[in-house]
């Protein structure tokens, strides 16, 4: 729904992962939290309207979008080529990195040594791509639904190696100890917050938004609550 | 208005159709087994021996009382930790199996008890043993009376293998989720699964009439 | 081989706490053709049913043709065997076609080959003349039709004993007769037969002993022309009465 | 940031129980309408009916019940008709029960021996009595087993209604096992939340079957 | 009212391909009572069924109680209210007592309150005699009662004509004649009946006319001591030989 819609709702609609941690989890009461949240929050504010959160899924959170059950995602989606295709993006408001990890015994550098090996990903997510990009023949990806299940293959002994976000990866250490580390890096992505094609004047107000709150601080302010840092520069300075 | 494209889908067809073979194939394979499994269960619920009826029973409570997805998330993340680690395809293949041999338990447990006392008598007095009873006498009879909620647990059985995907298991499901995730043409997507699975539904059931008509067509006593 | 086939001596059978079968004695010679009847529920299926051990006895003895039935074992397999028997609801395998009805347990369980147990089946289905169903399904027949295929199939493991529980009470009047002519033939042909009927021609023509039961006693035991020409006990009297 | 399996969580998971009972509770409804309707269609005299309720059970049995509620909630939505996902669950939920309900219900008035309607008609009984009266109250005793039995199915089923935005049981369970990464403890309480839902029908599915073959071989 | 209680006049009916009732004609007169025999799918229950319409007719006239069946429509309700039929498996509601299967049709149907529709109920479980059952399930009552039951619950409409459809051959042979007597009773009362039977004793008895079919053609049809005396038809003679 364009600006317009939003505007006479008085409330804007805004999908968000709640199976995300930091950037989207449930509180102890079981509502909506975490960096998603709150930007979302800010977001609403921004707009001078109410921020109604409705819980999406990884798959499904493109459909909310497109089928106008929700007018905005602030969903940590990774901006890409081929999702640009079907929404629109606006300018960055978060980041993370993503890189292949995996046990610590196994000594891998390069993407060319994942050859043979099975490695765990979350289906349609942007390590996805990136392992997808880079894989040689011979790898075997393993799509699970989510990053939950992903790290469950890895730390059942399923896979020996996974794809996935710093974030989350810092989660994993915290239980696992250093079982596990780091082999390479495969990206670092920014994530947009998309809107429906067709909602420029909803866009456009979504971009300003993004604008202000790096001036002001308020990302810093929010990034720094969740994930123990500022807002990175790669995000600040991407396009 | 949304714009359909089913561009993204019919320039990927062979990766659908692919993941459609894969589903054929795994359900045939979980029904064979499963049927294997079902009659073992089903002779075991109707035996004497009392362990083995109450083991059965609980197998096939536990089974039916929960849900496929808890199941198959124990069996492929679970067993590991037993030194059992199955590939994802194994154990979408074994979960299933285990999930259709609790039902199908049921099911042809029903079948035997429908047998009249009378058939089993004759086999007796013709100095029978209780095994060629079974295999002669019962068990084409049994399987008989109950070939439609056979056949209807198997197609169920078809889709809920969909759920595989959860595992990294392949199957139609997957090849579609993993097409979305490279184009997000998801409407289009599931409007085709759909269509899919129900193509593959009615060649089950075309397959499932051509069994009966091959081996369960003797003229019904008035 | 006894001069006896069956000796009975003292049987007792309970259903629960129901007493179906009190103090049976009963002994059949080689040859002879017993004719049981008896009111509805008076254990007539029941006695039948004990002498092939489809029915376990709970005191006395059951001597078949020399062999005791004591409970379970290779004892039973072997005389059921040896002991043919008809059901009311001819019981035949619906799934196969009368020839296969036949030949299946001789096959199985006196390994006899295919070829000749077919040559058997087709012999006795000529007996019983309905040579021409051999490859129909039982339901494709009518009721005295199926009859006689069960009657072929129990003969074509060459029983010593035969024995027949109603086998003509599920039939239409017309197909009465036939099945009753197949029995009578038998008869003539010197089989050991117990048959519980009401077929008061067929006791008549054929019997060598009538036996009436009651309550699961036997209550009178006696040649058909004496049985039904002077009965003494007064049940059977009025049995007599009613199914005239 | 890894949260611990607190005791938060598990009243976060059981108060999911609410939406496995609602949504079933609604297909239920709907598909015991539903599925009357198809079944009385199926054993129609006319050929039109039987013929729509073939077609009908065999699109609603044919294809999975997740495809079906995407397409009735998303799609719907994209053809310019959003719609409510209670509305669009309740939607498509009572299409699979009723396919699903209306050929258990078929099977059980098939199993009436015809004698039994031909003695209503002879007592010159009109088509509703008749059904009213004497052929679905047998039937009723004959479906009751399996009808309960393909509840405890629906029961498990809902738990596809996730996609379109429900946090029941199974949902609540995958939300709480992402913050958690014990999928273990969380998936052994969803497993046991639904076994002490579904337990109790089988049973009574069974105690109902066994009372049932009592009846007819007295 | 007319002096004719059914006229059927070439009136063909077919099973899909088969010929099942072959110009058949019949006039029965109000308080006859008729016997019909014949063998094993000759056609007898067809010719029954079509008089209630079970079965539907492909041409011909049937005309009950004055009103013309043509297909469907009013008529055929009518015809069915003043029709009673007793099947041979009885075909009782297994769910409902005694008493309420008595009821339901005259409630539903002729709207008569349950008082008085359980008062008519029991003055014709009297009649039957077993007013004793009223309260009992049919699966609790013998073969005999059950039958007897079905014949109240038609009575029970007040038919003027009452069909039987070998109504004592799913019997055992004690309870054919209790309800062979229920049936000598209703004859003497006057009521119109048309009973398929091979009970040639209650033919002889209480038949003003026999009739014998053969291939779904009306072959002979006498007084009984004609048909029985003095058949002319070799099928029938043959027949009468067979069941007797
Ligand atoms: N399995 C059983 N459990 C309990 N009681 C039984 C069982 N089988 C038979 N009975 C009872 O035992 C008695 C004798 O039964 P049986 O079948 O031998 O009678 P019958 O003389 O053959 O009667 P019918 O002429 O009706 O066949 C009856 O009262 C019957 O109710
Ligand atoms: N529904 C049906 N479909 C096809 N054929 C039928 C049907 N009902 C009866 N028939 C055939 O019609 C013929 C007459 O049947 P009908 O039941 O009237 O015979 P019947 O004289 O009553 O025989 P019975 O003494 O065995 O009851 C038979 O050959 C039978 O096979
Ligand atoms: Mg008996
Ligand atoms: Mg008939």
């Amino acid at each position: 729904a364009d600006l317009d819609a939003v505007k006479n709702a008085g409330t804007v609609r805004v999908g968000m992962l709640v199976d995300f941690p930091p950037f989207g989890i449930q509180d102890a009461s079981g509502k909506p939290d975490g960096y998603d949240a709150d930007v979302a929050k800010a977001l609403g504010e921004f707009l001078g309207v109410q921020a109604q959160i409705v819980p999406v899924t990884g798959p499904n959170r493109i459909p909310y979008l497109l089928s106008g059950q929700v007018d905005v995602l602030v969903a940590s989606l990774g901006i890409t080529e081929e999702r640009a295709e079907k929404v629109d993006f606006s300018k960055p408001y978060a980041g993370i990195s993503i890189a292949v990890y995996g046990d610590s015994g196994l000594e891998i550098a390069a993407p060319e040594g994942l050859a043979g090996q099975s490695l765990a990903v979350a289906r349609a997510s942007t390590q996805d791509t990136g392992v997808s990009a880079v894989a040689p023949q011979g790898t075997d990806i393993r799509r699970f639904d989510d990053d939950a299940s992903a790290v469950q293959a890895l730390m059942s002994g399923q896979v020996r190696l996974i794809g996935l976000s710093n974030v989350v990866f810092s989660q994993v250490s915290t239980v696992a100890g250093d079982r596990f580390d780091k082999k390479f890096d495969l990206s670092s992505q920014v994530q947009g917050i998309a809107v429906a094609p067709g909602s420029d004047a909803l866009l456009e107000q979504v971009n300003a938004f993004v604008d202000q709150a790096k001036s002001d601080g308020t990302l810093d302010q929010i990034h720094q609550k969740w994930l123990g840092e500022p807002l990175p520069d790669f995000v600040k300075n991407a396009q | 208005m949304y714009q359909f494209n089913f561009q993204p889908v019919f320039g990927n067809l062979d990766l659908l159709l692919y993941g459609a073979w894969l589903t054929v194939r795994l359900s045939l394979m979980a029904m064979v087994l499963g049927l294997v499994v079902s009659v073992l269960g089903a002779v075991a619920k109707t035996s004497g021996i009392r362990p083995l009826r109450w083991l059965t029973d609980v197998y096939v409570e536990v089974i039916r009382n929960t849900p496929f997805l808890v199941q198959i998330f124990f069996i492929f993340f679970g067993l590991p930790a037993a030194g059992i680690s199955l590939s994802p395809n194994t154990a979408a293949l074994v979960a299933l199996v285990v999930n259709v041999g609790a039902y199908g338990t049921e099911i042809i447990r029903a079948g035997i008890e429908s047998i009249p006392r009378g058939q089993i008598e004759a086999g007796r007095a013709l100095g029978l043993g209780p095994a060629q009873i079974f295999r002669y006498v019962v068990m084409i009879p049994a399987l008989r009376n109950i070939y439609p909620s056979l056949t209807s647990q198997f197609i169920y059985l078809m889709l809920t293998s969909s759920v595989v995907s959860v595992i990294s298991a392949n199957d139609l499901a997957s090849a579609g989720a993993d097409l979305n995730a490279r184009t997000f043409a998801s409407f289009e997507i599931y409007l085709v699964l759909t269509i899919l699975y129900f193509l593959l539904a009615l060649g089950f059931s075309t397959l499932f009439a051509a069994i009966r008509r091959a081996f369960f067509t003797y003229p019904a006593s008035r | 081989m006894t001069e006896h086939a069956i000796i009975m001596r003292a049987v007792n059978k309970y259903y629960g706490a129901y007493h179906a079968l009190v103090d049976i004695d009963l002994t059949v010679t080689r040859g002879e053709r017993i004719v049981i009847c008896g009111p509805s529920g008076s254990g007539k299926s029941t006695l039948i049913r004990t002498i092939n051990q489809l029915e376990p006895i709970e005191s006395g003895t059951i001597i078949v043709d020399g062999v005791e039935l004591t409970a379970g074992g290779e004892n039973v397999a072997r005389v059921r065997q040896d002991v043919g028997m008809v059901f009311q609801s001819f019981n035949l395998f619906p799934h196969m076609t009368v020839l296969e009805n036949c030949v299946l347990a001789p096959m199985k369980t006196r390994k006899i080959p295919r070829v000749e147990a077919e040559a058997t089946a087709r012999k006795y289905l000529e007996r019983v003349r309905i040579p021409e169903q051999a490859d129909k399904y039982p339901a494709q027949l009518s009721g005295g039709q199926q009859q006689r295929v069960a009657i072929a199939r129990a003969l074509c493991m060459k029983p010593r004993i035969m024995l027949f529980d109603e086998p003509t009470s599920a039939l239409d009047p017309e197909m009465v007769k036939e099945v009753l002519d197949t029995m009578i033939d038998l008869a003539r042909e010197g089989m050991t037969m117990l048959c519980v009927t009401h077929e008061m021609e067929f006791a008549r023509a054929v019997a060598d002993r009538v036996i009436f039961m009651d309550k699961g006693v036997i209550v009178e035991e006696n040649a058909p022309d004496q049985f039904f020409g002077n009965p003494q006990n007064e049940r059977l009297q009025n049995f007599l009465g009613q199914i005239a | 940031m890894i949260r611990e399996f607190s005791s938060a969580d598990i009243l976060f998971i059981v108060s999911a129980v609410r939406w496995t009972l609602i949504l079933s509770a609604i297909a239920f409804l709907g598909g015991a309408i539903g599925g009357l309707a198809v079944a009385l269609a199926r054993t129609a005299q006319g050929r039109l009916p039987r013929r729509i309720a073939a077609g009908f059970i065999q699109v609603f049995q044919g294809t999975p019940l997740l495809m079906q509620l995407f397409l009735v909630y998303f799609g719907l939505a994209v053809l310019g008709l959003p719609i409510d996902p209670l509305l669009a669950a309740a939607v498509a939920l009572t299409l699979h029960a009723s396919a699903y309900l209306g050929e258990i219900w078929r099977g059980a008035i098939e199993a009436v021996p015809p004698g039994q309607t031909e003695a209503a008609v002879a007592l010159s009984l009109s088509y509703r009595d008749r059904m009213r009266h004497v052929v679905l109250p047998q039937a009723l005793r004959l479906a009751t087993a399996p009808t309960v039995g393909f509840l405890v199915q629906l029961i498990k089923g809902t738990s596809l209604a996730s996609i379109i935005g429900f946090t029941e049981l199974t949902r609540a369970g995958q939300i709480i096992n992402n913050a958690t990464f014990k999928p273990f403890l969380v998936f052994g309480t969803v497993a046991a939340l639904y076994f002490v839902l579904c337990w109790p029908l089988s049973l009574l599915a069974r105690h109902m079957e066994a009372r049932m073959r009592l009846a007819i071989t007295r």
